[in-house]
């Protein structure tokens, strides 16, 4: 075991995958040399050389199409994209290639390869690098999307995600890659892609969050400690393909749903997985599923970010609100 | 060097057979038996016959859309077999005539054009890619098989193409430039037709050649009459050797002219003369070759003619198996989006089934 | 009046407006000389010039791109892309500054443009040809997306996105570009953004479709003639802002509700309205809000598309479902 | 023409003045005032400074994050005073020099980088794009606002900046070809700095030089001496002046050196030497004008040091100013996604509104 943080854990996962499996290749914009602008792949060019971890020109669709190549060849390529406010130029090669190539050649060409980028607000920064665009991937048959919220789970998704036969979008909420540490097995080890995590039981209402938002639901969930309220958090992990059954089979029990997303509300994340509730489990609700979410504007600058962000507090009025329905 | 003897900024273009058949620079002729010569004519007028014919299967109501390569079968053929059958073909959509001379079955072909995906499941030993059908796009794979094959060390080389619309479109530049970074073994290949459905090839970009586009990745960059079979290999022989000794990429533009429709929904009438098109048709790369065969007696009128009727007849026979083949049934539709199926698909699958029993 | 259909229109709301407004300029690949490969802009060069009416290279983020400049220099740009599984090229420009750039230049460069593309399924095309991805615009902050099922509304929301103040992403069912006629007044009119239709008043079920939806949902409709059933038919017309008000006052009164769209159904726009709904008029639901959407997979090619449209067979069965649930 | 005889491809650069401050070229010395050389060495030592304060305030944890132009002074301004008011002007984020000579108060720009909107929401006679963040893209729209002007047929030109990073993207290849296809009056500045973060000029593209890349779309490229003022005069005034008689598009690589980090976040000793630092020290673009002024006898020592605690304390009150400034209200921050707030936004200002109250 060694503490790790999420950034930690990432680096370990593709330093064992490497090591492991002779077809990983890493790379990205400033992701050889450097290891990246947060430092998730520091030291491996140094270990496996430039050949299997390397800077790119500065081009998105570049990078994701050769990694659709790649793939085809047979290669297992990890990409970074420096922050998910660029991806946009490569969305043609995601959606039109990478998300159809198995379909499009029956089988002949699926496309193993991980497309991870930093995502979500909460640091600080400039215009794009705040946005939370899960529901953009989501919504594409074909790809499967994964964002992690600790150290553990960060290590064995990617892991999972690299062997995976499908191609992966790898989110990392970038606002908790140094937030805290976590111990994390030396051995490799894979978290299934697909589950989400029941991260504590609960009778009364059912609380569904990913990425960053996971510890806020936390906290919001230690405001409530004084309380008779009994809340099942759920971490997502998995936004697409959704883990339906325990979601479904935890509103049945709790009866109150709440999903928190830092993506805007409209069209967002959370609607799909209310839309789930609804057709799943609408005779248990003894409240309407609710979303807690971004508002549908651009993310503030930081000046202004403060009146975006979920915080703990605006959880807990939404969790009183339900209960009190 | 045929790239730097042959330089697009000083308007040089390579061309080895001229449209009445002869071969005017001898010493640029690359060496090939004349039977292999005849059997490349061949697949040339195989393809000009399926297109032909699916032309006409289309008005037939029998085809649904079909984008014909008319006019173009050496500029594809030609760089193709310049290549091995361990380099790797990316096609756009108009280069028939390469395809099955890579060993893409017709069947498959026409299967794909006639609405079924599994006319993309080409055989595991063919290695081509699928037909890209955003403009481009297909440009940046092929640089992705091109730095797989350096990390394996293999001497494989890619054979990529794309259209002169498709040198304006942003992926275009960031696969050249890839390419020329990582020094992948591309041979990139713009089919210049003159147009982009009804966009001229002047309107598309302001610059004189295609070929000089190479400058701004420091590659190589060649001007080829795309009509001349023998032009086409020499430039792509020469491309193929510079990849394979690990020199990187190549960039040949193929001048040519599309002397079909777009695709079977255009009417080309609207935007180009008759005159222009039979301008053209005098440099129809199949009668050139056709000629050149004559004058070395490796073909016959007679022969030319029967070799027409022949296929005529193999093509309707292969149209009609791909007419009675089956249509992808409701389970395979579902079945290769994700390795497995998915929870949500399988649910949807259900509802699918039941549509199909009660619902509809 | 004249009897127009869809491309009638559209051609009819283009010439009004340049013939009108000066600073109306069309563009986009074959949309000059050729009038487009649908023809929605045919005649227009010849009428208005090919300053005003012209050819592109085959560049998408280029076209929008520079639409965003002269929306910024105060013309206001139509530009047509030729489907809509080719604007992902051109994503970048339009998520991260045609949404963008008011709230960025706090209102010093708004941006009065229209990007316009035909989409959906059933007309028997290649790959990419019969997507519909309304919900990735939907999801964007800024942005409009306005979709017309009749000649008339084609005409009045025509005219009213190019007037509209903000950037509309104008998405043309093409399945129905030629399908059917409608008198349409001569004169010029618009049809409000951001207000749905009720095409036909009903008690039992709120059943709402947009672009060449509606129609189907009219057949199923037909289909109830000799039931009890009534159906309150709603076209939504603009996807994004979303009309609450019309959808949430309907399901109040029928306490049922269905969405029927082509879209693939996860993360889809239905989603969307199944959450309105279910926030809005928890309390007069009947039966779980429910959508019927194209399924999570690419839309096959035409030998395998009837498995995946929509057909009022289909509707009919699932709106017996939800009146018996 | 400049852009002919400095040709890329026989790899000309084109310098006026010297490192040592010496006129070397004195027959394509531009024709302007001392007064006025002086007016920009002025603007230049207020960018340098203001740069250098803003690193500072960073580092005091008192800025958010800043990307400083340190070095590349001469390459904005150079470019940005060939044009005229009513030209616009295109930033990328790196070219303070040009943006205060445009007229966009430092206030204003030290508003957007302390983290608030208000920062690019520049006075309405400032024809100024705000800072792009894509890489690139702003090269699209710089074409659109060229592709207005000559549909408003004015005289005017759009300047627009990218980085050496930039001439990768796709976006920057459609936009230079639609500029060329339209013959927009857009001139091209590449501030090729070596570096995009921590990639390096070599690796980012195999093309010799950058402005080469203008062969693919047959518009005229030039390669100057970005250190050096008037060379960046020179070439832009060139530009300027066939774009307003209507001749199309220019690109210009200015040649310079991001002497700070790429921006505070960035610790560039992991990919660089010092004495790659020191050696283009001996470049600077101050420095060098300095020495002509101080040749020239329009500059003292005594003077230009009198001017560096000027700004210093001109630049410190500005600061204040906007460490003092109101931060968005939840109004404002609804306020601009849209022309008026859509329903879902009146109902999401209320919940928010009611957080504010009881919710926290
Ligand atoms: C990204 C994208 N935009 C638009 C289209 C629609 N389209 C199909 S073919 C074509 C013209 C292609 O011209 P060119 O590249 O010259 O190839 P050609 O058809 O002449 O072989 C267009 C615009 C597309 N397929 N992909
Ligand atoms: C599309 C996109 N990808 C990645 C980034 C992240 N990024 C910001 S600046 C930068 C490097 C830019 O290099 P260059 O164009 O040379 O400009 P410079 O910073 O040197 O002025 C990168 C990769 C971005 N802003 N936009
Ligand atoms: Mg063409
Ligand atoms: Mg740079």
């Amino acid at each position: 075991m060694a503490l790790l943080n999420n950034i930690g854990a990432l680096t370990q996962a593709f330093d064992q995958e490497m090591e492991l499996d002779p077809r990983v290749v890493l790379y990205g914009e400033d992701a050889g040399f450097e290891g990246g602008v947060f430092r998730a792949t520091k030291g491996l060019q140094e270990k496996y050389g430039k050949k299997r971890c390397f800077d790119t020109p500065l081009a998105e669709a570049g990078i994701v199409g050769s990694a659709i190549g790649m793939a085809i060849y047979g290669l297992k390529p990890v990409v970074e994209i420096q922050f998910s406010g660029f991806v946009l130029p490569a969305f043609n090669e995601i959606v039109a290639h990478a998300a159809r190539y198995r379909n499009r050649t029956r089988g002949k060409y699926p496309l193993s390869m991980v497309i991870r980028m930093p995502y979500g607000g909460g640091i600080r920064a400039l215009e794009h690098h705040s946005e939370s665009i899960e529901a953009l991937f989501a919504h594409i048959p074909g790809l499967k999307v994964v964002i992690p919220s600790t150290p553990y789970d960060t290590k064995g998704l990617m892991i999972a995600a690299i062997r995976d036969p499908d191609p992966v979008i790898f989110m990392e909420p970038k606002r908790i890659y140094r937030a805290f540490k976590q111990e994390v097995p030396e051995e490799s080890y894979t978290v299934e892609i697909g589950k989400a995590r029941i991260v504590q039981p609960g009778s009364d209402l059912t609380l569904v969050a990913w990425g960053a938002m996971v510890r806020e639901a936390q906290k919001a969930i230690d405001l409530l400690a004084d309380t008779e309220i009994s809340v099942e958090l759920i971490d997502l992990r998995t936004i697409s393909p959704i883990d339906r059954d325990t979601l479904i089979q935890s509103v049945k029990k709790t009866g109150r749903f709440l999903v928190v997303h830092e993506a805007v509300s409209s069209f967002g994340p959370g609607a799909e997985l209310i839309s789930l509730i609804t057709e799943e489990a609408f005779l248990s609700l003894e409240a309407p599923p609710t979303r807690l979410a971004g508002y549908d504007i651009p993310v503030p600058l930081p000046k202004g970010e403060h009146h975006f962000m979920i915080t703990p507090k605006k959880i807990v009025s939404e969790i009183k609100r339900l209960i009190a329905y | 060097m045929l790239s730097k003897t042959y330089d697009p900024l000083k308007k040089k273009r390579l061309e080895i057979l001229s449209p009445e058949g002869k071969v005017t620079k001898p010493n640029l002729m690359p060496k090939i038996e004349l039977e292999t010569i005849r059997k490349w004519y061949e697949t040339m007028v195989f393809a000009r016959v399926a297109d032909q014919k699916a032309l006409q299967y289309q008005r037939q109501g029998r085809m649904l859309t079909y984008a014909p390569s008319i006019g173009q079968e050496a500029a594809s053929l030609g760089a193709v077999v310049a290549t091995e059958e361990r380099d790797w073909l990316v096609p756009a959509f108009r280069e028939l005539a390469a395809w099955l001379h890579k060993g893409a079955p017709l069947e498959k072909l026409f299967l794909y054009w006639y609405g079924n995906e599994a006319g993309s499941l080409l055989p595991a030993s063919v290695r081509m890619l699928p037909i890209s059908v955003p403009i481009a796009s297909q440009f940046t794979h092929a640089v992705g098989l091109g730095m797989a094959i350096r990390y394996e060390e293999k001497d494989e080389v890619v054979l990529a193409f794309c259209g002169d619309g498709g040198t304006s479109q942003g992926e275009f530049h960031e696969a050249l430039n890839f390419a020329g970074v990582f020094q992948a073994p591309v041979i990139f290949v713009i089919q210049n037709n003159q147009f982009a459905i009804s966009v001229s090839r002047r309107d598309q970009t302001r610059s004189e050649t295609l070929a000089q586009k190479a400058v701004a990745y420091g590659i190589p960059g060649i001007q080829v009459d795309g009509n001349d079979l023998f032009a086409m290999v020499a430039a792509t022989q020469e491309a193929v050797a510079r990849a394979r000794a690990g020199e990187g990429p190549t960039l040949i533009e193929a001048v040519t002219y599309r002397l079909g429709p777009h695709t079977t929904s255009d009417d080309p009438s609207i935007y180009r003369s008759d005159e222009e098109v039979e301008a053209w048709k005098e440099k129809d790369p199949i009668l050139r070759l056709k000629r050149y065969l004559l004058s070395k007696k490796a073909l016959s009128e007679e022969e030319d003619q029967q070799l027409y009727k022949d296929f005529e007849e193999e093509i309707n026979v292969i149209f009609s198996q791909v007419e009675s083949s089956e249509s992808p049934d409701l389970e395979e539709v579902f079945s290769y989006t994700y390795d497995s199926l998915t929870p949500t698909l399988k649910k949807q699958l259900e509802t699918a089934k039941q549509f199909l029993g009660g619902g509809e």
